[in-house]
């Protein structure tokens, strides 16, 4: 592990920023100050926390439906995140795109998407562009294991792996597609198998363990940044919530749901920082504050910004 | 008849069909155990078992295409695809398989199937998830395209798009799936291309499907306080379309205001409008107008979302500047 | 000026803006050493080389989508599917990603793309390699579409589509390709939105585009010698529409017919004649009509294909039919 | 090899059927006889063959826009073929699908298909028919290695293998997606290897040995006809002429289609019905006269059809 404590706590507050932040929505959510829909990364962290922790602001990634904790592990700014899924003027996208579609492409994040495997050619395209460019920049692809299904999960690791590209494609197992189970949709157990499909490397790790994520990641980053062309990354996790937020989650087992608790990524890292002498509890215990409390901001500047203005609806269909 | 919600409705139309024909079987993503995403499909997992009610992976293009080649091979699909937005991701399947087959094939192949899919804005689920695109469909030779608006429509259109030998896109309204009404028990039929005349009227007709032709409805009752009769067409299915009912209408009011949700540019009012500037012209005394939604994505805030969506006010305000 | 084929036109219009700006790139099924499918990319990899100028594997879904990627990040990408018949397999790329990236991003991105693709009937192709469906195109809020009737439109709207900050369809037709004309040489645009009156007249407006453009000129000039002075409008760009343009016309004409290729129900000429039967409905003297293709697929045999095809002879009969 | 010699000399008489068609078609397309596009079998006549051996009549079929060979193969009606091609009231299609949309849903034959990929969900479809009547059917879908990174593959080897239905895909893999060569539309050499991202056999064979072929698509349709599910066989072979006629092919390699001219599936069955002694020479030299003669009858029976009455533009469109 090359990760230096600095680092190692950094990691650590984003997966705690993230968790705040997706505990928060949970009961926003329920009293009814959001519409719409909304997927939440809890128990996910690690992941995106992982991966991310390799990526400089040049990169891209193209992230999903759920996709607060990869906005934040970029670089997302917490509170314009909290005004979007509050539909104000002050959010990411003045309102106009919500939880769903989130974005900010100065921080190479181009989009949290609605369309499931959407973001795989988004983000092969945006790799084009890197390659075109020569800036050595990369992208990151993130995607769930139902989304591996998908046509677009088939073209764009092909045209990726034909073309060469420096693109990760991130899949984050946790599962379940919904209600099926990974065994009722398709008929593998490793999504990285499908890598040697397309002549291309494919690896599988706990997603659990935000370590080993960041050492997987950063070795398909590298290689893509070195111009030695995609990695099929598999990221075996869990949702702690339903699909999303209304959904009991009713199809899951309670004791692979108890497992999985116990599996938690954020205790497991916390355990880490304590064994390596990187931090005392107290030390945790204030970052998990200070995360919490960053919260506390975000939706106080959500709730108090204004509503979009009903003429908002007309006006950025068209560049001009 | 019995008191059911339109998702109820829906159910009951497929159950009813699945009963009478063993070849009716149903797939799509988590319609089994879950009930699908809005619970439409409900309890017909329990009811017909794992032969007949099958979770797909999330691949609408193979939901699609496989129902095509079931149907020629003898059975009769019900497609589920989540949401009508998702069509993008399977209209070579619909438009150049399902829809052609028969005629490519002159005339020597039959593809009984439904696509069943919910349509519509009005909780804040944001740009793709919250469209209307029924003109996509009505502009492809081949399919017929159904929008049920009452919960006894619902059932009967359902049962007609399962018996009809043509693939048929059958499209729900999500704002309308918990709208109860009475519908008739055990097997019910409208038949595919019969307008119904929701409200008589006689000063101006208005043209609405699916959740507008709801607000179509209350309008004219407003309307009515205000000593202007609106007659209320539904046309329930827009391929094929009853244009003769419209004609008739607008013979008699020599007014015509169409409603829907989808955007203005190239969305269906504009075909009937087209139809009746043409066939109807000599009966208008008025410009034809159109109240839709405008021509931008669908946004997620709830204000703009509502400003959005065509309304009860809308309408009211439209059919008023025409008199 | 230079007399260019319209397929060289559209090269030269791809050729010099490339030229102009390196983020400009071309990428699609055969456009490299090939030159395309149809010839149109021609020299264009011998010119620009293999970093600019890409084939790809059949994978619609990730050529379009790939460029909303790269359109995003920074370059100008142009997309080709081989026939706008394929469209069906990256609608959700085209209608979901390209379309509505800006609205859903509040204004915070830019997708300068171009998706290029041929379209029509005439070659006896069948049902899945002739189609016309534009109107499918004008009912994406986000996106433009182009239809060139010239060689020297076809370079000007492909410069003004590759140098617009938006989402472009630029259809080429594949009848038009090896028509020749003027074309100015060197750096040449022409505006999105702006008809072209390719015909003065006063008795009637025809309004036409991509082949059915060069058919009503030509019936045009049949009618004239039978006393009637047809003004023919080319739009050009379906969107957006130059409206003013044509509600000018009728001001002045009384009488509307348009033409296309597509199939009648739900094409663009019925969102052309609600326009007009709303904003334009006092100018009209007759009714609307329309001269399109017949709500089929396309058929194989050249009999029935020229059945099929709207022609110089429809179109008189048509007119002819309004006085 | 279980193949008896009946059947062997079928074979060859179907290898010869299909030669004698496309050859025909390569003179009648020249001297402009018939409209649009038509693409080739020339070549590839052992893949066809080898497999269509292989089912029964109740057994399903999906083509290609290359589609006449699978056609003849599954047991297509010479007369109906070639009246389709010519556009005559007595094709299979009543003239309105031509070559590419040849059809005859009685024999299984579920239509060539202008669209790449486009049969492979199509096949699956039927396939799930089979098994949902259970009446011990199956379905081949062939497509060609262009095909193979197409959306439906993807899709469709997902959902069958999920669902373990009874069919087999079967892809040709004759090196070429019109201009472009394997290897610069995929980073792989055998498209077998996609099998295992979607757990289930994958297997590569020469294609231009009708023997191995019939073997190979053999095991795979009975592990389909015994309910163990859907297999990947990818056939290895060479188009003859261009991608479709009018295409000089100019981007093949010379010395590669010379090579492969050599592999000429016709001659190599020859020399081993010789070699097995099922035939001498003038028992070969007659089967190819007869089917010859065939096609003879077939191109007189389509020119001496009549054309469509336009009238029949507007019928078929729905079934009622
Ligand atoms: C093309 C498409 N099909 C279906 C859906 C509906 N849907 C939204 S999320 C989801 C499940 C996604 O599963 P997975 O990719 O594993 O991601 P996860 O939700 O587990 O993070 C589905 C089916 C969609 N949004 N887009
Ligand atoms: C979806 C789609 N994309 C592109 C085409 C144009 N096209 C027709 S055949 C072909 C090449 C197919 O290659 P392959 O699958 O290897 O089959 P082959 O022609 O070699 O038999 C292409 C690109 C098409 N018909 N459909
Ligand atoms: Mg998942
Ligand atoms: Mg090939």
């Amino acid at each position: 592990m090359d990760l230096k404590k600095e680092q190692l706590l950094d990691i650590y507050k984003k997966m705690c920023t993230i968790r705040a932040f997706e505990s928060k929505i949970v009961e926003i959510f329920a009293a009814g100050k959001i519409p719409g829909f909304v997927h939440l990364y809890l128990g996910e962290e690690a992941v995106a926390t992982g991966v991310c922790a390799n990526l400089e602001t040049k990169d891209f990634i193209a992230s999903t439906h759920r996709g607060h904790g990869h906005l934040i592990a970029k670089g997302g700014d917490l509170k314009s995140m909290m005004a979007e899924v509050f539909g104000r003027t002050t959010g990411y996208c003045k309102g106009k795109g919500g939880s769903m579609h989130i974005a900010d492409v100065d921080l190479g994040i181009l989009g949290a998407n609605g369309i499931v495997g959407a973001g795989m050619p988004i983000a092969t395209g945006a790799a084009f562009a890197c390659k075109y460019k020569n800036n050595g920049a990369v992208a990151v692809a993130f995607f769930g294991d139902g989304a591996s299904d998908r046509a677009t999960f088939h073209e764009a690791l092909n045209l990726a792996s034909t073309w060469k590209l420096p693109v990760v494609f991130l899949c984050e197992n946790n599962g379940w597609a919904i209600s099926n189970s990974q065994k009722t949709h398709q008929n593998i157990t490793d999504i990285s198998d499908r890598a040697s499909g397309y002549g291309i490397p494919g690896v599988s790790v706990d997603g659990n363990d935000v370590i080993a994520v960041y050492e997987a990641a950063g070795a398909a980053i590298e290689r893509a940044r070195k111009g030695d062309g995609p990695t099929l990354v598999e990221c075996k996790t869990w949702r702690h919530r339903g699909h999303f937020e209304g959904d009991p989650g009713a199809y899951k087992d309670p004791k692979d749901q108890e497992e999985w608790l116990k599996k938690d990524p954020i205790p497991r890292l916390e355990k880490n920082l304590l064994k390596l002498n990187y931090a005392v509890q107290a030390d945790l215990d204030k970052i998990k504050a200070d995360t919490e409390a960053d919260i506390e901001e975000a939706v106080k500047f959500a709730e108090s910004s204004p509503l979009p203005d009903p003429q908002e609806l007309f006006t950025d269909v068209y560049a001009d | 008849m019995k008191q059911m919600t339109y998702a109820e409705a829906i159910r009951d139309g497929m159950r009813v069909e699945m009963q009478r024909d063993p070849n009716v079987y149903l797939a799509g993503e988590d319609v089994a155990q879950f009930g699908g995403c809005f619970g439409v499909t409900g309890t017909l997992y329990d009811e017909f078992g794992p032969q007949r009610v099958l979770n797909t992976p999330i691949s609408e293009a193979v939901i699609v295409g496989h129902a095509v080649g079931a149907a020629a091979a003898g059975l009769r699909p019900i497609a589920e695809i989540m949401f009508v937005d998702f069509m993008g991701c399977c209209m070579d399947e619909l438009f150049n398989q399902a829809a052609k087959m028969r005629y490519m094939f002159g005339g020597k192949a039959k593809v009984p199937m439904v696509v069943r899919t919910p349509c519509g804005a009005g909780m804040g689920a944001a740009a793709q998830h919250s469209q209307c695109m029924e003109s996509w469909f009505t502009h492809i030779p081949g399919i017929k395209t159904v929008m049920p608006s009452t919960p006894a429509d619902a059932k009967g259109l359902m049962a007609a798009a399962i018996r009809d030998d043509n693939p048929v896109v059958y499209i729900e309204h999500k704002q309308l799936l918990g709208v109860s009404g009475d519908v008739p028990e055990g097997e019910y039929v409208v038949p595919l291309g019969k307008a119904d005349i929701k409200r008589e009227g006689s000063d101006i007709t208005i043209v609405a499907w699916s959740w507008m032709m709801q607000k179509a409805l209350a309008a004219a009752e407003q309307l009515a306080a205000k000593g202007i009769n609106a007659e209320v067409i539904d046309p329930r299915t827009l391929i094929p379309l009853d244009k003769d009912e419209i004609l008739k209408s607008v013979s008699k009011t020599g007014k015509l205001l169409i409603v829907h949700e989808e955007v203005k540019t190239s969305g269906f009012a504009g075909e009937i409008a087209a139809i009746v500037a043409d066939e109807g012209f000599d009966y208008l005394d008025a410009p034809i107008k159109r109240v839709t939604a405008p021509d931008t994505p669908i946004p997620f805030s709830p204000v703009l979302e509502t400003a959005y969506l065509p309304s009860e006010e809308k309408i009211i305000k439209a059919v008023e500047e025409m008199f």
